[in-house]
């Protein structure tokens, strides 16, 4: 498969809209990409630039080595999922996955067998004779990922590929997606808007926000060691709690203090925070909910006042206010805990993540 | 790309990457520019070979008559004039020729893109017993020759004392069944769910026929209405037969007037044809606004 | 409710009364009445006066005049339907990509159409003519093109083309209109070609508009009248004598009113076989 | 058709009174229907606004343009049946034999008895056509012959006095022409069944039977008995073998392209197309004119006048019959005809006219136009050519026949029997269903 | 608002194709129903019934006590957002918004204000001049929602109203919903596949499978009880594990046995098993993932061959198979598991479900 490389990338739409700013990333050969970041953030349009289907306003775009911006689509050989699927309305499913292979003028025996595999792999083989029209949403999907996994390009690009699949089927295409990728050391740009996805199929998650890469690192850097607040508050499901503290030295030992509380920072953290001289200064304290405990040191307890508790079935998310801050907590679901009562629960200490007020970058480094 | 530029960026130092980015994108940038050109001259070759009739026809009418008749090659008039233009003005009473065509031609495109397009509108997003056959009977009257009918239909409009009369020219040509069919095919391509999604919002049938659909199938009304237009703009007979007198007839009557029997000037008739083609060029050039491409991108998904 | 359905029922139709209703006066109600006189031998002012029941047909299936009109008609529709069609096609793609001047060619592509067929035939006939005619002296040659039997047809089909290009044109373009870009976009990434593109998508995309366009061009070609009328008057001899210019010549030259309306109705019947023949293949091959 | 008079009395009242013999007829309308376009149309439209201008009567008359003449009879057709009427309407010559048995028509010698109209005024030969058993029916108007116009030039490079006179003359010196005038055809002939009647005319044949329709209606056609119509297309053949008449197709006015041009030398034509010719010709070389060629050097015979004349309806008005009648009387005045035929080149049909400066005038301007005038006076009232009811039908067949005959190499004997054939069985079915 | 309800409802559509039978469900005034199923299984063509966009080939729709299956949809005064968006190209968002209160010819200020809400509620204020074409596929999906919700209609359909928004934005819009729901009292009839949308927003759940009603109920029941083993396998994720087992008697205790493996009931779930007269026949075993533990009773562990680790930060899933069934277990991230290592996991006897073998049917009641 192939590399590429997107050097100070910048998009800029007709009506003044500036959709991608600065954007410089390498992927490197056989690595899944997952670019996720808020609704509008520039997400598909990086991926139509690469595609070739919108013009890059300024940088340079490079595959395999060889610099790609005024190339048309067909000659790229990449293989895209549209977001809003894009299916021939006047061919059958089957006509429509095999229409790539069709223009490459590919055996038809090949076809039909390359066809029917990616059907199975999709349990679309009883639709194949239909016409897009008479699909669910979610079939119409799996017929555009078909479209695509039939082909060998140089490169995925797939624009939230299964938004409209249940979760079962999606578990199911996920573990798909990674077999390929495995299996034909494919190149993959993957759009979603699914922790899980991103989680678990990326090699490598770019975080976008407002067209600017925030931070491109493997899932478990990014998930513990995100370099801002943006990013640590987008990645994480129910997203991370922020509380702006105070760092204060109580009882000879360093410690955050903020409504009432008072929790001590492990020896690390505290080392680093004072090295890096924010003793006495506010900073932002970020918790994930699921690093809320029911049971801990009796002086870390942390009331919240429970205002939605919300039944998961394999947890419960409380969700209640500290200093005006919301607070969510993800808890075991025999914690007990009702609307309107006061619980106390305990946060993870070696879990915890302090950011700069202003910059908003991450102060410590784990 | 191509095999030439298949080198590595980093073989290469930097002074020499950005030449060689320069040239490359040069070269791209030159050959999107070169198929433009192409394109353009192509289109001027086909337009040209296309518009020869009508150049012609414009030379012509600036010929004196000497001058078309020679065995020489008169491509263009050596001394041009515009007496065939005034010469034909002089014969007929153009302007109100023109104003007449104008407001029949007007009414009876207006009539014919409300009429046709609800007509098409039934046919193609309501269910109701018969429709087939109703289609194919409107079908058939495209099929019925003009001739078959133009007697008969005289004595209607006789009886009904309409001769000589506006309304006469308009009437019988308020619909047409080419104009249904035209939008049922327009229809056929039209995005299902949005009429669905203007049915919930509690959207009536004939709001989304003029809110909706009809700002969508502008390019369809565009041509359908410039056809139309020009086609009741060119009516010979009809007018012909129903009007008696000048104030009621319309510019192809005018035509016809500027040819004498035994003594014909051709190059007067052609600068008369040449006249009456300018009002409708104008409405193609109003009209073809309209045809304005890439309606339903990114209305719907799928 | 009952009146509420009632309505329900009625109101498809209401859209189509005015539609119907002018249908009804000003074509249905005569057509019937040239059925009904195309079974009668008429006086000259065209009133029934001898009961002949099928005469007037048989007598045209028994007249090789009849049998050249339908032959000649047969090929003019023939030329005229795929030059105009191509044409059309050809200008409208040309005109589908954006590139300066844009404009300015789609209003040449179109303007064929703003000519009256007469007046465009009235210009063909200078063209055409042997001696003073440009495209004799263009070419360098001295073809008498409307007064050979073997050039006339094509000319009046030639210039009944060319009339029609223009319509033509705008259909298409209006058909281009309606295709989603997306799809475009998504085949470009397939890897598809503009030659591909063109015959995998454009194509079967322009099909609802390609379908409309071949119905009404053949319709409108079978009843080509104008331009025969002025170029070549049926001649040479009867090599251009279309059924309807035969049609127009018997009802208002040669008071056969009655042989004209049994014309009529065969005309019709032909155009109505070929139209049912097409709208059963539409069903079959036209997508959407 | 409904204006009022109403304005035009009071304008009118102060009007010298031109109609000689008027019986005052109270503020009437009439509508006259005529297929008079160009030139001739600005003259018909000049001639009728002076009529509503001088008369004293109070007669307005509407002139309306009904297109081609064909066109105006169809309409008058329709009219008929759906009363939308005309009072008066231009009718072209073969038109006349319908008009005569359409029973919608005042005969005008009526409205001439009425009046005590001196008919002698009219040419003789031109009345001729339109007199039918001894009526004559309707007021010719726009009359014409056919003739030939040479190209001065060519003939005297060619070296050529006398200019033809007869089909196997023009064959004579066709190689003159071409070789040492310079023509690039001999002459341009279209194919026209008018000129096929005239040469008819020529031979003093009868076109068709019963008295040449003019003693009742015709049953068939004489000419391909009497042997006129395959000694016409003998010569044509002949010329046409040689190349010296290619086709130049249909229609009088086929020819005269070729000819103003200056490729052929010769060509025929209607007398009405002389200014047309000279407008068109531009100097370029001197026209010349001569009588229409006889068939072979023997014939004797004449030509016939075409062109339209005008027809009275009968709309059972007596007001309005008598302000057609006046009408009529202003249009044949000398001093209208003269008008007319300086700006149209068409007769003037009264011999007073020819007193009229403007008529002077014109010839003077025009020397060729005394050719037709001579041709005319030449001929006879028995060359009066032919009646027939379906004579628009019976000239396509002639023209289609002629042009087979010249595109697919037939003998003219084939043609004529084709024709005959062609055209009696249509004069069959007609008077079977027209009784 | 109003109640809807469902008799006997099937479609069939003119290929043959049977979306849904029998259907029958009310609902009731201010319920909040959402629609589950896998892809293709009616639930859009569910929603198309009611809202009167497709037929219903048999049965009858009630609302607000009246019949309405022949009632134009214009005249059922319901609210739906596509699954497709169905915006009108033509128009810019704010007039997208406002369309269907144009059509009922409100006055202009009231519009303006109603959809100034919408649009700020959704966070696309800034986009309202924009066409569609110049939208992100997550603004496009906002648009579509704020032209339902600036409406006050008898009900609210919506289906996948939120599948292309990203997890926080879609955490926000479903707070929002919820609020809607409440101020209004709205009728929502929902389609989701979005198992923490089903579980935080229904009041009642309808699980669909092939056409056909699964089960009807609110959210913890159907968690905790589901009737069958689809529903049990749809709701959760990732899903619940199935294992067939020997119902046996050993030890003087009823167990059940599994490839090496024999885990003990409890009492109430022997009690059941034995009353209903399982013991000795096979039945399939389900576990769902959260319910394996790290630590337990050492008799009651069970041995899994770790195939594949995920990491999703709060918690690890560890894959592998136990007699040739995959199973699933959601873990704790300090849980010591790497893929290729075999560790001992502890199912949670009280959370586990037993269903019968042919008929599929949950066997014990909780
Ligand atoms: N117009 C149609 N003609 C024929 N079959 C159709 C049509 N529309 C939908 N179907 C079929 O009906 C079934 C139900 O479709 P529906 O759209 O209701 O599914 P869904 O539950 O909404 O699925 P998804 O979650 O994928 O959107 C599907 O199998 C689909 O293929
Ligand atoms: N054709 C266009 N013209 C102008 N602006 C556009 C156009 N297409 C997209 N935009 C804007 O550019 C920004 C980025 O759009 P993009 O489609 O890349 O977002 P995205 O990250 O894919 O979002 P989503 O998750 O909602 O799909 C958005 O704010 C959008 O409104
Ligand atoms: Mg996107
Ligand atoms: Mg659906």
């Amino acid at each position: 498969m192939a590399s590429l490389s997107l050097v100070n990338v910048c998009k800029t739409f007709k009506n003044g809209q500036i959709a991608v700013k600065d954007f410089n990333l390498d992927i490197k050969d056989e690595e899944f990409l997952i670019l996720v970041g808020p609704s509008g953030c520039g997400k598909s349009t990086t991926l139509r630039m690469i595609a070739g289907l919108e013009e890059i306003s300024s940088g340079e775009l490079w595959i395999d080595g060889a610099l790609m911006n005024l190339t048309v689509p067909q000659k790229r050989d990449l293989a895209m999922v549209f977001q809003s699927y894009a299916l021939y309305p006047h061919l059958t499913v089957y006509e429509n996955i095999a229409f790539s292979l069709r223009v490459r003028n590919i055996p038809q025996i090949e076809i039909e067998e390359r066809v029917k595999k990616a059907a199975d792999i999709l349990c679309i083989r009883h639709l194949l004779d239909r016409k897009p029209f008479a699909l669910s949403g979610g079939q119409k999907q799996r017929v555009a990922i078909g479209s695509v996994i039939v082909r060998k390009p140089k490169a995925y690009l797939m624009d939230e590929p299964l938004s409209n699949l249940d979760a079962k089927l999606r578990t199911q295409m996920r573990v798909e997606l990674s077999k390929i990728h495995k299996e034909l050391g494919a190149t993959i740009i993957y759009v979603t808007h699914d922790q899980v996805e991103a989680m678990t199929l990326g090699t490598k998650i770019v975080v976008m926000n407002a067209g600017v890469i925030q931070q491109a690192a493997p899932p478990e850097v990014l998930y513990n060691n995100p370099v801002n607040k943006f990013v640590a508050g987008f990645i994480g499901s129910p997203s991370m709690n922020f509380i702006p503290v105070w760092v204060e030295r109580r009882e000879e030992r360093i410690c955050i203090v903020f409504s009432n509380n008072r929790l001590f920072l492990n020896e690390d953290n505290a080392h680093c925070l004072i090295e890096s001289g924010y003793l006495g200064r506010r900073v932002y304290l970020g918790i994930r909910p699921e690093d809320f405990h029911e049971t801990g040191p009796k002086e870390q307890a942390i009331k919240l006042k429970v205002e939605i508790k919300e039944v998961l079935g394999s947890d419960i998310l409380l969700h209640g206010k500290i200093g005006g801050n919301p607070i969510c907590g993800r808890l075991k679901p025999d914690f007990p805990s009702e609307a309107g009562t006061e619980v106390s629960i305990f946060a993870d200490m070696n879990r915890i993540l302090l950011f700069d007020l202003d910059t908003e970058e991450n102060i410590l480094d784990h | 790309m191509e095999s030439v530029i298949e080198m590595a960026a980093k073989d290469i130092n930097s002074d020499e990457l950005e030449n060689f980015k320069k040239k490359i994108l040069k070269k791209a940038l030159f050959r999107r520019r070169a198929s433009k050109l192409i394109l353009t001259i192509l289109n001027l070759f086909v337009a040209l070979f296309l518009l020869l009739p009508l150049l012609y026809a414009v030379s012509i009418a600036f010929m004196p008559s000497n001058e078309l008749f020679t065995t020489n090659l008169n491509l263009i008039p050596s001394t041009p004039t515009f007496n065939n233009f005034r010469q034909a003005m002089a014969k007929i009473p153009l302007k109100r020729f023109i104003v007449n065509s104008f407001v029949v031609a007007g009414f009876i495109t207006m009539g014919q893109i409300i009429s046709c397009s609800l007509a098409a509108f039934s046919f193609s997003f309501l269910d109701f017993k018969g429709k087939n056959v109703l289609f194919m009977l409107v079908m058939a009257t495209m099929m019925i020759p003009g001739e078959a009918t133009i007697i008969s239909n005289y004595l209607t409009v006789s009886s009904l004392k309409w001769l000589d009369t506006y309304q006469v020219l308009i009437i019988p040509y308020l619909t047409s069944a080419m104009g249904i069919f035209l939008f049922r095919q327009f229809y056929k391509s039209f995005p299902i769910s949005l009429y669905e999604s203007a049915r919930i919002d509690g959207c009536s049938n004939l709001r989304f026929i003029y809110s909706i659909l009809i700002p969508l199938t502008k390019s369809a009304i565009g041509a359908m209405a410039v056809y139309t237009f020009i086609n009741a703009w060119n009516m010979y007979l009809w007018p012909l037969l129903v009007t008696g007198s000048d104030k009621m007839r319309t510019v192809q009557i005018g035509i016809g007037m500027l040819d004498s029997v035994d003594s014909q000037s051709i190059s007067m008739m052609i600068a008369g044809v040449v006249m009456i083609i300018v009002p409708s060029i104008s409405v193609f050039i109003i009209g073809q606004k309209q045809l304005i491409r890439g309606m339903f991108s990114g209305a719907v998904k799928g | 409710m009952k009146l509420k359905n009632v309505s329900r029922y009625l109101s498809p139709y209401v859209y189509i009364v005015p539609a119907i209703a002018v249908f009804v006066l000003f074509l249905f109600f005569p057509f019937i009445k040239t059925i009904y006189l195309s079974l009668f031998k008429t006086n000259k002012m065209g009133q029934a006066k001898l009961f002949v029941g099928g005469g007037n047909y048989s007598d045209l299936f028994s007249s090789a005049s009849f049998f050249n009109s339908l032959f000649v008609t047969a090929i003019f529709v023939l030329i005229v339907v795929s030059v105009s069609m191509l044409l059309g096609l050809i200008t409208a793609i040309l005109c589908n990509q954006s590139f300066p001047g844009i404009r300015i060619f789609s209003t040449a592509y179109a303007l064929p159409m703003a000519i009256a067929s007469s007046s465009a035939a009235m210009i063909f006939k200078i063209m055409l003519h042997p001696t003073i005619g440009i495209i004799n002296k263009l070419l360098g040659l001295h073809t008498n093109w409307i007064s050979d039997p073997r050039y006339a047809l094509v000319c009046v089909a030639l210039l009944s083309a060319w009339l029609n290009s223009g319509i033509n044109f705008l259909y298409f373009s209006a058909g281009l209109s309606n295709i989603d870009n997306t799809l475009y976009e998504r085949a470009s990434v397939d890897g598809a070609n503009s030659a591909q593109k063109f015959f995998r998508l454009t194509l079967p995309g322009l099909s609802p508009i390609m379908f409309y366009t071949l119905v009404v061009n053949i319709i409108q070609a079978f009843q080509a009248f104008g331009q025969v009328k002025v170029l070549t008057m049926g001649g040479p001899g009867e090599s251009t004598n279309l059924i309807v210019y035969s049609i127009y010549r018997d009802a208002f030259f040669n008071y056969r009113f009655g042989s004209a309306a049994a014309q009529s109705v065969i005309l019709f019947m032909v155009i109505m076989i070929l139209t049912l023949c097409m709208f059963h293949l539409e069903k079959k091959g036209v997508h959407y | 058709s409904t204006q009022t008079g109403s304005e035009n009395i009071t304008e009118s009242q102060t009007k010298e009174d031109i109609t000689t013999s008027a019986a005052p007829v109270a503020s009437t309308t009439i509508t006259f229907w005529h297929s008079m376009g160009g030139v001739n149309g600005e003259a018909i439209n000049a001639l009728v606004e002076k009529f509503n201008k001088e008369n004293t009567s109070g007669i307005t008359v509407e002139a309306q343009y009904q297109g081609s003449y064909d066109d105006a009879i169809n309409k008058l057709k329709s009219a008929q049946i759906g009363n939308m009427g005309a009072d008066l309407v231009q009718i072209y010559d073969i038109g006349t034999r319908f008009m005569i048995d359409s029973g919608w028509v005042i005969p005008m010698q009526k409205l001439i008895d009425e009046d005590k109209w001196d008919i002698n005024q009219v040419e003789p030969n031109i009345a001729a056509y339109y007199t039918v058993g001894g009526t004559l029916y309707s007021m010719p108007f726009n009359s014409s012959t056919p003739i030939l116009y040479y190209n001065k030039d060519m003939f005297k490079k060619a070296g050529i006095t006398k200019v033809p006179d007869s089909l196997p003359g023009i064959d004579r010196i066709g190689d003159d022409l071409l070789k040492k005038g310079g023509a690039g055809e001999v002459i341009s002939l279209g194919i026209y069944g008018w000129f096929f009647e005239q040469f008819t005319c020529k031979q003093q044949a009868h076109y068709a039977d019963s008295g040449n329709g003019r003693e009742a209606a015709a049953t068939a056609v004489d000419f391909d008995k009497n042997g006129a119509g395959v000694k016409t297309l003998t010569a044509w053949k002949t010329l046409s073998d040689k190349g010296y008449a290619p086709n130049v197709g249909r229609g009088g006015d086929a020819g005269l392209a070729d000819f103003s041009a200056g490729k052929s030398a010769i060509t025929l034509g209607s007398t009405a197309s002389l200014k047309q010719i000279l407008n068109d010709v531009n100097g370029k070389f001197e026209v010349g004119t001569a009588y229409f060629p006889k068939v072979s050097d023997d014939d004797k015979g004449g030509v016939s006048i075409g062109g339209g004349s005008l027809w009275a309806l009968n709309n059972n008005d007596v007001n309005k019959q008598s302000a057609t009648w006046e009408f009529i009387k202003f249009l044949v005045s000398p001093e209208s005809q003269a008008y007319w035929n300086s700006q149209t080149g068409y007769f003037p049909i009264t011999t007073a006219a020819h007193q009229e400066p403007v008529f002077k005038d014109n010839i003077s301007k025009f020397p060729q136009f005394q050719t037709a005038i001579d041709q005319l006076h030449d001929s006879t009232p028995q060359s009066a050519g032919a009646l027939l009811s379906i004579f628009p039908e019976a000239r396509q067949t002639v023209e289609t026949e002629i042009e087979n005959m010249i595109n697919n190499k037939g003998t003219p004997e084939a043609a004529v029997t084709k024709m005959g054939e062609s055209i009696n069985k249509s004069i069959t079915d007609y008077n079977l269903l027209n009784k």
